[in-house]
């Protein structure tokens, strides 16, 4: 493949990646906290798609000014994930933190097939797609080859900023600080007087808007149907499974390099795309059980 | 639970299934497919056993169904050699998958049995002019134990055949649990290192659970595929896997005998619920499960012995 | 334990014995009971949803009219959604147990292959409503299974003659279709058949994406850097959206490149402004909204206006084979009462009558073969926008007919179509058909 | 030294900077009862850990009755006689007292094949004997994991004597306990090593108990051992008062 075809599988891998990222992001944010592994987490995704497009319907039927539909995303994403990840915290992951992690599994599973068909019986079956913001924000050109600004500019300037958000509000805020610590040690925190149920019900919110984001955001190029949440839960799996369950920098390289993969596949053997995913998990998982970029503590005895 | 008991209700429940699938030939179907999924569960009991969970045995379903459908349409072998051929085919993929899984525990095993799952899903849906796509493969019915036989008579022999191989399997999961290595497995869910330092490798246990576990998805899988005579790659997609996880748990993972009752109550509350309320399904076994989490952790099974040995037996 | 399963093994011996010894009386039943598989969920939904519409109407529509042999059709619907094996567990209940005896079967050539044989077995008259696969029917003789309407070398053959019409000086072909038989098959027929008119044609992709994919940017990066002469694309639902939205937004169609969509005509409304003009689109058959020669008949303009009344938006094809099956089996039912000697028939003498039928629903009469495959012509056109309607309509319409580019009975697509007389490539540009512009 | 059943030469291992053993040669005789002292992080159980096989050394040898076991895993080690007991008990806690002494058992001896019941794969009279000799017996039906942590101190031990190994070496065996307590753990564990003929190693904070059980006292200091030998004489070495006892 020559120089030219090598830069556009490129830009595609790219802005495939944030989306992924965005939702991988949302995934191991929650574990890192819960230690609860969110089968729920690629409704979200669902959910987000769906309630964007909503919002764009309406703003378009309302005849709204046309550039609301872009902070329209930003705002389904927010309302639909925090009210969701808001429910599912103080329904179930809140109650089942002391259960057999293959219970707490289980309920998230049981959550997800719940959702799926909430979201089914709401939105219905036909295919759901409100495009407005990319038309507005127009295209360009590529190595003779038309990108449209949406794709090539914004996803990956929001996951950036997703990621340094995150990674800011982690490090500098004091309730950042709180969420880190429960992270690396729940029962220290709480002796720490960390309001640990807080900070659960926080992490839940954000993992929840940054799993609706990548679907409001996914929503303008892509239509939403059923069984969609499903396909991107697993996708989003495979990339925190290869970063490590918990890095939030892994996911990032690990969503570029799933999102490289695929797009290459296309390219030179399109047989493969499908699968890249997976043998990429694999491989990983082989050679390194935690991922690529988290370690094992040996046991004390 | 006093074992005489299960034994009566097992015998019970074998008498329902014979007198209902008698009263109304068209429940054989979905009778055969609650036996199929019930068989896979019992390979998962065996896992839980251990305190570890797989999403993605239904590969072994998978791989043992291909199995069927491959020799049956290339050499139109007889059911019974079918279902043994595609058994052991998974047993030995279980064997050889096993090799990596027993390194891996909890979230980790979860995953990289995911993810193998998912690479066979991939791959069976992608090679169509090998695999027949996502369309599956198709393969005409087989003779049964060298008879030729009418849709309907095949049905009540696979059924046959189906329930006592479910017996069969029962019996081996209660034994296996029974035995030293049953009990050895079930202590690496609370204390590897003790193991260790017994003397007993960990890993030689629980790789003799996996092989198991893929043999028991396998034998399920493999009645599954001559039920329909049709597999397709969603027979091992990881929501199949994340079923059959579920079925054990709703059923009670305890027993063996939970893994059947669990996949009687799936497959009537799945096909009712979408003949009903269209569409709805999901969400009404999601809230059975979620409500059996809160209020029955032990499962189905779990109530049911404390009915019948009272309170405290259900251990 | 052992006590138990004898016993148990016992009452099945019994039990079994009596269960088996039903035979098929066929004293006139009470009402005239169908069961009908269609997507109610999944994505292929947005088929079976439009299609169940219709059936609820036309069969309200039978049913004031004295029904089928003056009996009442009362009709259960199976959703496919639910997964094959389901929806054969629900197949089989209506039948053995609700004891129906008629099904319409179905709209996804994967259940119609897990199907056909059962129905034989089972004796019951199944109508393949909608699939399109052709191998059913080619592979085995069936005694209890028809189509009434064409199958995917019709469809496939007739778009190629379509566009050797449209654009006869073309060199490279590229595919992006679903990756399952369907998107396979469709590429093959077209590609055998295309080869035969222009041998030296050159294919430049062939990418395949999975069945429900999201994002198809790749693939449109690749179309844009190979710039193709023809791309065709033969899937639908959401995929088909979802590929037209992004290679819109990615200025692929502002090229030379001609599109042939064979199932566009099911997506033109839900999408709107975003098809541009000059795409090649097909309707899976002789039926279209504003159909040339049917648009102003007072029947169909009927079922047109009362369908948008009931879903909103004019019917689509699979409304349409619905219609098909309806009036074929009517027509099937009606004519096996006259052979029966206006006695009821059993589901065999209808299938038997069915094979011999000639009936009409909303487009050209369709003729049925003995091999209970329906001729049915093909409609295609290319796509324009009218001020009129917020959605592009089909423009320069064009009727082939079934018996043209259908495998005959007994032969195998795969041979046929390599066996095409070259010259049939110039067929529609003769005078004996017209192009119908959009009205 | 050929005669030593434990020995171990030159053993050194670091965390980074700090020295968990520091060229330790040690030897362990035939019948002795040898209480280890020290700090925490002074590399007592580093030192166990490393001649158990759950440690790898940076360099040295251990020696089991003559013969090298040094890097061999826990299991292998454990298979030629050398029993542990843990600080933190380590036990099967969803299993009862006795069926973890069954599965113990399991581990030396299996008769009637794979499917056999593993009540009837072993020797249950030696597991009930075990019971007894340790004083578990009372709870032979409990879960595990409802034991006192006394009780499953004596478990921890009773899983690792059901092997019959020829050493025993038990980290803090009376840690956790209350003081009034202590002897009487102490007392019928002492018995039980006795009547079973096991050499044995025990790590111990409280100078009573070993003033009491030990017949040799082996004091840590920052990896290497200070002083050896026998305990009122090392417990009199103002090295060691000054580093262990600490007064």
């Amino acid at each position: 493949m020559n120089a030219s075809l090598f830069v556009l599988a490129l830009m595609d891998g790219v802005s495939y990646a944030a989306l992924l990222f965005l939702v991988a992001l949302g995934l191991t944010l929650i574990f890192g906290v819960m230690r609860v592994l969110n089968v729920a987490h690629g409704s979200l995704y669902a959910w987000g798609g769906y309630f964007a497009a909503t919002l764009g319907l309406a703003i378009t039927s309302l005849t709204l000014p046309p550039w609301l539909a872009l902070p329209a995303l930003l705002v389904a994403a927010i309302v639909i994930g925090g009210l969701l990840g808001t429910v599912l915290e103080l329904t179930l992951l809140r109650r089942i933190l002391d259960k057999d992690p293959i219970l707490q599994l289980l309920v998230t599973f049981a959550a997800f097939m719940v959702l799926e068909d909430l979201q089914r019986l709401i939105w219905g079956v036909q295919p759901v797609f409100v495009s407005g913001v990319v038309d507005q924000l127009g295209t360009l050109e590529v190595a003779g080859v038309t990108y449209t600004r949406y794709q090539l500019l914004v996803l990956p300037a929001v996951a950036i900023a997703a990621f340094v958000g995150l990674r800011w509000f982690l490090g500098r805020t004091a309730l950042g600080r709180q969420v880190t610590a429960v992270t690396h040690h729940r029962e220290v925190a709480t002796a720490m007087g960390v309001n640990t149920g807080r900070v659960m019900w926080l992490t839940m919110a954000l993992g929840g808007m940054l799993g609706a984001l990548g679907g409001a955001l996914a929503s303008p190029t892509t239509s939403f149907t059923p069984g969609i949440g499903a396909d991107m839960m697993v996708l989003s799996f495979a990339v925190v499974a290869t970063a490590g369950l918990g890095q939030i920098g892994g996911a990032a390289l690990a969503a570029l390099l799933i999102g490289l993969a695929r797009s290459f596949a296309v390219y030179l053997m399109p047989e493969l795309e499908v699968l890249m995913p997976y043998l990429i998990m694999v491989l990983v998982l082989l050679v390194r059980p935690e991922g690529l970029f988290s370690t094992v503590a040996a046991r004390r005895i | 639970m006093a074992s005489n008991r299960i034994v009566l209700v097992a015998g019970a429940l074998l008498a329902a299934v014979v007198a209902v699938t008698a009263a109304a030939p068209w429940l054989k179907t979905p009778v055969l497919l609650a036996l199929a999924n019930g068989l896979a569960v019992c390979g998962v009991i065996v896992l839980i056993r251990a305190g570890q969970v797989s999403f993605g045995h239904a590969m072994f379903a998978s791989l043992a169904g291909y199995g069927v459908a491959f020799m049956g349409r290339a050499w139109q072998l007889d059911a019974l050699l079918l279902i043994a051929l595609g058994t052991l085919g998974a047993a030995l993929a279980g064997a050889l998958i096993g090799l990596f899984m027993v390194r891996y525990r909890g979230i980790f095993f979860g995953m990289l049995n995911l993810a193998f799952s998912m690479v066979l899903f991939s791959v069976l849906g992608k090679f169509g002019h090998v695999t027949g796509g996502t369309d599956g493969l198709r393969f005409d019915r087989p003779t049964f134990a060298g008879q030729t036989l009418e849709r309907a008579g095949f049905e009540t022999a696979l059924l046959a055949l189906a329930l006592v191989l479910a017996l069969a399997a029962g019996w081996v999961v209660m034994r296996y649990f029974a035995s030293a290595n049953g009990q050895a497995l079930a202590a690496i869910k609370t204390n590897e290192t003790r193991l260790e330092y017994l003397g007993i490798s960990a890993k030689r246990v629980f790789w003799g659970g996996y092989v198991l576990s893929a043999t028991l998805c396998g034998l399920g899988g493999s009645v599954f595929a001559l039920t329909q005579g049709l597999v397709t790659p969603e027979m091992g997609y990881w929501v199949r896997s994340g079923e059959i996880v579920f079925i054990a748990i709703l059923g009670g993972s305890g027993h063996a005998l939970g893994a059947f009752i669990g996949a009687f109550v799936f497959e009537f509350v799945k096909l009712y619920a979408a003949a009903l309320l269209t569409g709805a399904w999901q969400m009404v076994l999601g809230l059975v499960l979620i409500v059996m989490v809160f209020v029955a952790p032990t499962g189905i099974f779990g109530l049911l012995s404390r009915r019948l040995a009272g309170a405290g037996a259900s251990r | 334990m052992k006590r138990t399963l004898l016993k148990s093994l016992a009452l099945a011996a019994a039990t079994w014995a009596l269960g088996h010894g039903s035979a098929l009386a066929q004293d006139k039943p009470a009402e005239l009971k169908i069961g009908i598989t269609t997507f109610t969920s999944g994505a292929a939904s947005v088929f079976g949803v439009p299609a169940k519409a219709a059936a609820e109407m036309l069969i309200e529509d039978i049913n004031k009219a004295g029904g089928i042999g003056g009996l009442k059709v009362v009709p259960t619907f199976i959703d496919e959604g639910i997964g094959g094996d389901k929806m054969l567990s629900e197949y089989r209940r209506l039948v053995q147990e609700q004891g129906v005896r008629t099904m319409l079967a179905s709209i996804s050539s994967g259940n119609c292959n897990i199907i056909a044989p059962v129905a034989e077995d089972l004796k019951v008259l199944n109508v393949m409503w909608d699939c399109g696969t052709e191998k059913i029917l080619e592979a085995k003789r069936y005694q209890y299974v028809v189509r009434t309407q064409a199958n995917a070398t019709t469809e496939m053959v007739a778009t190629v003659l379509y566009l050797m019409k449209h654009r006869p000086d073309f060199k490279t072909v590229a595919v992006v279709n679903q990756d399952y038989a369907w998107g396979r098959d469709s590429w093959e027929i077209f590609i055998n058949t295309l080869k035969v008119f222009k041998p030296d044609v050159r294919v430049v992709a062939e990418m395949f994406p999975k069945l429900g994919a999201s994002d198809f940017s790749t693939e449109i990066s690749r179309l844009q850097a190979l710039r193709p002469d023809v791309v065709l694309n033969t899937s639908w639902g959401g995929d088909l959206d979802t590929f037209v939205r992004q290679a819109g937004q990615r200025g692929l169609f502002r090229g030379n490149t001609t599109f042939v969509m064979p199932l566009l005509e099911s997506s033109l409304e839900r999408l709107g402004a975003a098809v541009p003009e000059g795409i090649v689109a097909g309707a899976r058959g002789d039926h279209y909204w504003a159909h040339p020669e049917t648009a102003s008949d007072p029947r169909h303009k009927d079922f047109v206006a009362r369908f948008k009344a009931k879903t909103g938006a004019n019917p689509i094809y699979p409304a349409y084979h619905m219609a098909q099956a309806l009036f074929g089996l009517k027509a099937g039912y009606e004519a096996a009462i006259k052979a029966n000697g206006g006695k009821w028939p059993a589901p065999e003498q209808v299938a038997a009558a069915m094979r011999t039928l000639k009936f009409k629903a909303f487009g050209r009469e369709i003729s049925m073969r003995e091999d209970g495959q329906g001729l049915e012509a093909q409609l295609l056109g290319v796509t324009k926008r009218d001020p009129r309607y917020p959605f592009a309509v089909i423009d320069q319409m064009v009727l082939v007919p079934a018996e043209l580019v259908t495998t005959p009975v007994g032969q195998q697509s795969g041979n046929w179509v390599k066996s095409i007389n070259p010259a049939l490539a110039k067929v529609l540009t003769t005078s004996q058909f017209q192009t119908h512009a959009f009205k | 030294m050929s005669a030593a059943l434990l020995s171990t030469r030159g053993l050194s291992l670091k965390f980074g900077g700090v020295v968990a053993a520091d060229a330790i040669d040690f030897d362990l005789m035939p019948g002795e009862r040898l209480a280890v002292v020290g700090q925490n992080g002074a590399g007592k159980t580093t030192f166990i850990n490393i001649c158990t096989g759950y440690l790898k050394a940076d360099a040295g040898t251990v020696l089991l009755a003559g013969t090298d076991i040094t890097g061999q895993s826990p299991r292998a080690i454990t298979r030629r006689g050398v029993g542990r007991s843990f600080q933190l008990p380590q036990v099967f806690g969803e299993h009862t007292v006795r069926e973890c002494l069954l599965i113990a058992a399991s581990a030396v001896q299996r008769r009637g094949g794979f499917w056999a019941p593993l009540a009837q794969a072993v020797d249950a009279a030696e597991v009930d004997a075990t019971l007894e000799l340790l004083q578990l017996h009372e709870r032979a039906h409990d879960l595990a994991a409802s034991l006192p942590e006394g009780q499953r101190k004596l478990l921890d031990v009773a899983m690792a004597l059901v092997l019959r190994p020829k050493l025993m070496i038990m980290d803090e065996p009376t840690s956790g306990v209350s003081t009034d307590e202590k002897h009487g753990l102490m007392a019928v564990l002492m018995k039980a090593l006795d009547e079973r003929q096991v050499t044995s190693i025990f790590v111990e904070h409280d100078i009573d108990i070993v003033r009491r059980y030990a017949t040799r006292l082996a004091a840590w200091i920052a990896g290497r051992i200070a002083a050896d030998g026998a305990p009122e004489q090392v417990l009199r070495d103002p090295v060691v008062v000054k580093n262990v006892i600490g007064e």
